[in-house]
């Protein structure tokens, strides 16, 4: 077990390294030359030939591509992206209090898509087939067609217009948590249900269930062994849930006027804020192959056939 | 043992997650502001709804919000309706020859961390700009000033290189002639940056928080008075919709028009509010104007042509943009300065909304319908692009209603919507057929958007195009050193009959500064600008 | 054509199917079935609600809402519809490769695909965006440059089990050339579950892209779309809610028949895979690989 | 004469999706201490009749007809009663014992969870009752066996620990489902050997499902053969080995005979296996 975590944890780090490539290439294919990227990021009025070149010294953009590269990735390793061009400060800086707001966030909604997701998931595996079994899936097919927006805009005309029980954006109580966490749930639980449910399915006519029952066990135990056995094949669907919604909370971030990621690269891509979208890809690409390699590694620990594939 | 710990792994999982749930809830619940938003009791405080976050203060440098700088940052002089008045200078002497300034400074000012308000200050302040000349290219001030000296404790005397009639006015801007504490200099300089916001302006930065909010604390020794509001926030809200509920809900007390003119409700939203008794809408007399400039430099595009330009001005219904889309705040503007503007009442011929006439117009010019919707000429089409603001929605909403009705006369006009950066740099390199702008407001029209028609950051691409170019910038080069009023007067006459005729400034709407605030709040007014307000002279009763 | 005639048999199927079909056709004759101009503006009839004339009422430039919508298929759907062909063609041509010819290549192409995948798509689409510029075709390539690997992924698996078949092993034997085997054998069967694949990512993406044009990074204007009405409606969502319930209920109604006819797709497919309870577990795998591509807008 | 513990009468099974019949009508009884071996081939509908008694079908698949089990018809009894009855009354051994544990818990937590749920035992009575009856099944080092996990143990073992829990519930009736078809030789004739054993300590009756005719003349004193849903013949073991009627028991009972004496050879040498 121990070799096997060694051998994909090694394998993801030239994957890191073509990520981190690719994401710092990917700002030197703007049609904007970055020096004036940063002048106009900055809200000079006025952009002349000397001040590009300057500003291009000053930022170290005349040093060769591949210098500047191995530069960059070996102080983003330390959390150095740069300074924003738009304000000056440390790229960290910025993202740093961004990354925990989604990150809570994202955090809190993974829980309830998690708990929502597994209970809606085993009732309707126990009555697959059933008036609750279809009912459910077919709300849960419409709540999962509704743009998030669209949703999140409903929601707040409803609990914060009409009932003015909740904050309308931004997040400043327990109580900002609420709608966000709620349109993450519905739409990405509708999706994962699917998953437990699924997957329960596919345990429903092991043996070991009938054999459980001929022992005279009560229900409650039977489900209790579905649910621990086909969490198997969740768990890695869950550990990925966290970096797919570390990335897709732009929406709704905007609409709740989240202080999060997503408003702040929204921001970064609209002033063409580079080092900003290069940090924040970077760390979400790596969360990804983090997550990746992790749940490969559960897997692998639940499934020892996996291990001997490496 | 591969299962146990599976289910160990998850069960880890789960309660870390529900712990960092749990803890970051309860840091917010105790160090938000939440109580920050205007409760039915009338306390001193105000809390804005602003569409980007405050960003770096740092008044020697743009990324800053204007508003923001204007409340924490003073320049010497300010331009107010009667012309230049003292701020932190108390007088100033020109001399005779024009090239020599000597401002005697108030005595009684202290930046907010302590610091004394002296000619030293002035100096360092000033030089700091001045190091940073490149960046500052578009105040014609930053590169004719020769020395600044401190003739004293409180005198200051700037020497510039040669006389220069604006001198003052662009001593009044926002930024960067304005004084930030000399210990928040790193190095020595402003330009990489500084360490603190002091200024003496009679609010202090107190918090940010990125992206949340800024809080703004009245300056109990502001040497105006310490002023009536006590705290003013600076919410982040980026959608014009959130912003009206939180208003409706009081989050937020006070919005106003933005230092790019869009506002962040709509009319129809804020008559809503009015008329809910918890808020009233004031607007400033109208302070500039909204307009569609035209690229006549572009030769290979329709739009070099006097003909095309002026169709599209018949082509604009100002009326209905004014009634449906500002539901009448904003009035139809049929010139680029309306009346009211200085030296700027000169006989210009209207051109109304009339499509017969635009399609004439192109038709003598040998554009011609032949088949299909668009005219051509020559084998190209009468295709153009019209920029906007992405962030306005206005802008958005009149560039489709022109676009539908120029297509009437055979006109094609594609719309593409930008940041606001992106649109000012489109004006400076000249990539551009149609876009959107504002004159600049009242403190600053004519003289500073007439002197822009030449410059190169501005509007030298739509003007450089035309016919009498070179006599237009003849005249505005004049215009800036007469000293004679009546001559002045004719220069300016001039120079507006030249772009009025050549129709590169095409006029939609004069544009005002709105306020929502809340009812009971007495002494809103406004400056020249529409780029900042005069908080400390709110109050509530 | 069995699965198309289970399809036919389940109604809800049958149901979404020819909402779709509906949706695409009108959006294809847009001009002959919309009743007005979609960006012929009438500032008298700003706001306007429903009518005889307008069934849907009018936009903020008094523009036909029902027209709108019938011309915001296109861009909505149809070049969603593109870009998911497209990438669904470059994924299968890597996918076929991969799984058809085996060790170094396939190994080079789904190291590839690993990198590709290893990006958070939407991440991805935003910065591609941000680099090239908002616009529809600019989102568009962000998603064909995104997804392909994933379709690739897919489709990889499900030619695997094809490839392995006896009577690919036979053609083999007897010297059939490869590009032959593949077009007779191996792309007729897997065709069907490329099917899967594609209609299962057809509803995010549509959802994706609607969402980008609700941020304002998407389509231009005046050209309708669907997210795009909806961001105009945002502005006057308090003051006229009903303006956001037209292009709203467009996007649930189209996402929800793709989705459910992915899922009719599928469990019509499901007799093969469902007789063994093993394979009912590597389904339930297949189906979790399946959701990354179904991310939420 | 013994009185018949299971007496199963005008049995119809049916798949209630697709309204296939899968047991048309079949009627046959267990003695009380006998053991009754269902021959046929897979699909003929062992399985199925054995879970209908159980009560264990699943969701689509119904029956009717009655089933007297010491006089009482199951299928009148109420849920509850009958989840009590099963296990503790009627036991059932799997052909698979890999797949008949939960994979993800050790063997002892699934024993002890079975007796906790019918005996009101202390925790360490219901461990010693599981050691004692893993001993009895000839399982060595039971507690080390307990800590395991089920794919640590090879598929006679775990046979074996079936037929341990079964000892340590003491049922009246043990329906063994095929418990020797996935096993290799060796372990088939260990598992045999033990569910002989668990009848002479017991004095159960038991079902004995298989189509191993060599293993069925060992086991059953009575034989009953099904295809297709249908019982085609029913009577003693010798007299369905020596004279059967049905021309399917005579293919059967033939084609089996080669492959029968292989496992005989083996069953003789029963001091070669000890060793």
């Amino acid at each position: 077990m121990g070799g096997y975590i060694v051998r994909r944890s090694l394998l993801s780090i030239p994957l890191l390294l073509v990520i981190s490539f690719l994401t710092f290439a990917l700002s030197h294919l703007s049609p904007l030359d970055p020096a004036e990227a940063v002048l106009q990021a900055q809200g000079v009025p006025r952009i002349t030939e000397e001040l590009i070149a300057a500003t291009k010294a000053e930022l170290g953009m005349d040093r060769p591509f591949l210098v500047r590269y191995a530069d960059w990735l070996v102080s983003s390793l330390k959390l150095d992206f740069g300074s924003s061009y738009v304000t000056g400060k440390p790229v960290w800086s910025l993202l740093g209090p961004a990354f925990a707001n989604t990150l809570k966030l994202t955090l809190i909604s993974v829980v309830a898509i998690i708990v929502m997701s597994i209970a809606l998931g085993v009732l309707c595996a126990l009555r697959e087939g059933k008036w609750t079994d279809k009912s459910v899936r077919g709300v849960s097919f419409l709540l999962t067609a509704m743009p998030s927006y669209w949703l999140a805009a409903l929601l707040i005309w409803y609990f914060s217009v009409k009932l003015d029980w909740l904050p309308t954006s931004g997040m400043d109580s327990y109580l900002s948590y609420v709608l966000p966490v709620i349109v993450l749930t519905i739409n990405y639980a509708g999706i994962y249900f699917r998953v437990v449910r699924s997957s329960m399915l596919s345990q429903l006519n092991e043996d070991y269930v009938l054999y459980g029952r001929a022992c005279g066990l009560p229900e409650r135990n039977i489900t209790m062994r579905l649910l621990r056995n086909s969490m198997q094949v969740a768990v890695s669907v869950f550990g990925m849930a966290i970096p797919i919604l570390l990335g897709s909370t732009v929406v709704v971030e905007n609409v709740f006027a989240w202080p999060g990621l997503g408003t702040l690269t929204v921001n970064a891509i609209l002033g063409r804020d580079f080092p900003i979208i290069q940090a924040y890809v970077l760390i979400l690409a790596a969360a990804f192959v983090l997550f990746n390699t992790v749940s490969d590694v559960i897997n692998a620990a639940l499934n020892p056939k996996l291990r001997k594939e490496l | 043992m591969s299962k146990t710990w599976s289910t160990g792994l998850i069960a880890f999982i789960v309660s870390i997650v529900v712990l960092a749930g749990c803890s970051s809830g309860g840091k917010e619940g105790t160090g938000g502001a939440s109580d920050s938003g205007g409760g039915a009791d009338p306390v001193q405080e105000l809390v804005y709804a602003s569409a980007k976050d405050i960003n770096d203060m740092n008044p020697h440098l743009y990324p800053g919000s204007m508003p923001a700088q204007g409340i924490v940052y003073e320049s010497l002089v300010e331009n107010t309706k009667d012309g230049i008045r003292p701020l932190l200078a108390e007088s100033w002497d020109i001399s005779e020859d024009g090239t020599v300034y000597t401002f005697h400074l108030r005595k009684d000012v202290t930046f907010h961390d302590g610091e004394p308000f002296n000619a030293e200050a002035v100096k360092l302040n000033i030089e700091a700009v001045l190091r940073n000349a490149e960046k500052h290219t578009w105040i014609k001030l930053s590169a004719k000033i020769k020395e600044v000296t401190a003739a004293g404790e409180h005198t200051v005397e700037l020497k510039l290189t040669e006389p220069y009639y604006p001198a003052l006015v662009e001593m009044s801007m926002t930024r960067p002639f304005v004084f930030i504490s000399p210990k928040d200099f790193i190095g020595g300089e402003t330009k990489d940056g500084v360490s603190g916001y002091h200024g003496t302006g009679p609010y202090k930065l107190a918090e940010h928080k990125t992206e949340q909010y800024a809080v703004f604390e009245a300056n109990e020794h502001y040497w105006g008075g310490a002023p009536k509001i006590r705290k003013i926030t600076s919410k982040v809200l980026p959608a014009g919709e959130t912003t009206y509920l939180a208003l409706q809900k009081g989050e937020v007390n006070f919005v106003f028009t933005d230092d790019r003119g869009a506002d962040s409700i709509d009319v129809e939203a804020m008559n809503q509010l009015a008329s809910s008794g918890k808020y009233q809408v004031v607007r400033s007399e109208p302070m500039n104007t909204k307009m569609i400039v035209a690229n006549s430099s572009r030769a290979d595009s329709p739009v070099s042509e006097t003909a095309v330009r002026e169709a599209i001005w018949h082509a604009v219904d100002r009326e209905t943009i004014s009634k449906s889309i500002f539901s009448g705040t904003e009035t139809a503007a049929e010139t680029l300065f309306s009346s009211n503007v200085n030296y700027a009442d000169v006989k210009l011929e209207h051109r109304s909304y009339d499509l017969d006439a635009a399609r004439k117009l192109l038709e003598d010019a040998g554009w011609s319908l032949e088949s299909g919707e668009v005219r051509t000429k020559a084998g190209s089409p009468l295709s153009m692009k019209l920029y906007y603001d992405v962030n306005s929605s206005s802008q958005k909403t009149q560039a489709e209603l022109i676009q539908s009705t120029v297509k009437k006369i055979g006109m094609q006009l594609e719309l593409i919507g930008e940041e606001s950066s992106s649109i000012a740099n489109r004006r400076s390199t000249g990539d551009y057929d149609l876009l959107f702008n504002q004159t600049w407001g009242l403190a600053y029209d004519p003289q500073s958007t007439i002197a822009a028609f030449a410059s190169e950051t501005s509007y030298y691409h739509t003007t450089s195009g035309i016919a009498r170019a070179e006599e237009l910038y003849r005249k505005i080069d004049e215009v800036m050193v007469s000293r004679d009023e009546a001559s002045r007067q004719a220069l300016y006459a001039d120079i507006l009959t030249i772009v009025h005729e050549e129709a590169v400034f095409i006029p939609l709407t004069n544009g005002s500064v709105t306020v929502v605030a809340p009812a009971g709040l007495q002494g809103i007014a406004f400056k020249q600008t529409q780029f900042e307000l005069p908080f400390e002279r709110m109050y509530f009763e | 054509m069995n699965i198309f005639r289970n399809v036919w048999k389940d109604k809800l199927a049958f149901l979404s199917m020819s909402v779709v079909a509906a949706i695409v056709i009108v959006g294809l004759f847009a001009p002959v079935f919309a009743p007005h101009d979609p960006n012929e503006a009438n500032m008298e009839l700003r706001f306007a609600s429903a009518s005889w004339e307008y069934w849907l009422g009018n936009d903020h430039l008094g523009r036909c809402i029902l027209s709108r919508i019938i011309y915001g298929i296109r861009p909505s759907v149809l070049w969603v519809f593109v870009a998911l062909a497209a990438s669904a063609a470059i994924g299968a041509a890597v996918g076929f490769l991969a799984g058809y010819f085996r060790g170094r290549t396939d190994a080079v192409l789904m190291r590839i695909c690993d990198v590709m995948l290893s990006f958070p798509g939407y991440v991805m689409s935003l910065a591609v965006v941000g680099i090239l510029g908002a616009g529809l075709d600019n989102i568009l390539i962000a998603f064909v440059l995104m997804k392909w690997a994933w379709f690739a992924r897919v489709i990889r698996t499900s030619v695997m089990q094809y490839a392995e078949a006896d009577y690919v092993r036979f053609s083999r034997a007897i010297g059939t050339g490869h590009i032959a085997i593949m077009a007779k054998h191996v792309v007729p069967v897997s065709l069907p579950d490329i099917a899967v694949a594609s209609s299962s990512a057809f509803g995010s993406m549509i959802l994706q892209i609607s969402g980008f044009s609700f941020l304002g990074l998407g389509i231009q204007a005046p050209h309708a779309e669907w997210g795009m009405m909806l961001n105009e409606a945002r502005e006057v969502m308090f003051s006229r809610p009903g303006l956001m319930l037209a292009p709203g209920l467009a996007i649930v109604i189209v996402v929800s028949a793709v989705n459910f006819l992915s899922d009719a797709l599928q469990t019509a497919l499901d007799p093969k895979l469902m007789k063994s309870g093993k394979k009912r577990q590597e389904q339930a795998a297949a189906a979790s690989a399946r959701l990354e591509g179904r991310e939420v807008a | 004469m013994a009185a018949n513990v299971l007496e199963v009468s005008h049995l119809h099974i049916w798949d209630s999706h697709t309204g296939r019949t899968i047991v048309p009508d079949s009627s046959f009884q267990v003695k009380e201490g006998g053991c009754l071996a269902i021959v046929g081939e897979s699909g003929s509908g062992k399985s199925v009749t054995c879970r209908a008694v159980m009560r264990l079908n699943k969701n689509g698949v119904r029956h009717s007809g009655d089933v007297l089990f010491k006089g009482v018809n199951l299928g009148e009894l109420p849920e509850k009663e009958m989840r009590k009855w099963r296990g503790k009354r009627l036991c059932m051994i799997m052909q698979n014992g890999m797949r008949a544990f939960d994979p993800s818990r050790v063997i002892g937590a699934q024993c002890r969870e079975t007796l906790a749920q019918h005996y009101d035992w202390s925790r360490s009575d219901i461990e010693a009752a599981v050691i004692g009856a893993m001993e009895r099944v000839m399982l060595k080092e039971p507690a080390s066996i307990m800590n395991k996990h089920p794919h640590q143990l090879s598929g006679g073992m775990l046979q074996r620990v079936m037929i341990a829990l079964a000892i340590a519930l003491e049922p009246d009736l043990i329906i063994a489902d095929e418990p020797t078809t996935a096993l290799d030789a060796i372990s088939q004739y260990e598992v045999v050997e033990q569910l002989l054993r668990l009848r002479e300590d017991l004095g159960c009756s038991m079902i004995f499902v298989s189509h191993d005719l060599g293993v069925v003349r060992k086991v059953a004193d009575e034989v009953m053969v099904m295809k297709d849903g249908e019982i085609v013949e029913k009577g003693t073991s010798e007299a369905i080995f020596s004279e059967a009627r049905h021309p399917y028991t005579r293919y059967l009972v033939g084609s089996k005979q080669a492959l029968s004496r292989h496992f005989n050879r083996i069953m003789g040498g029963e001091a070669v296996a000890h060793r």
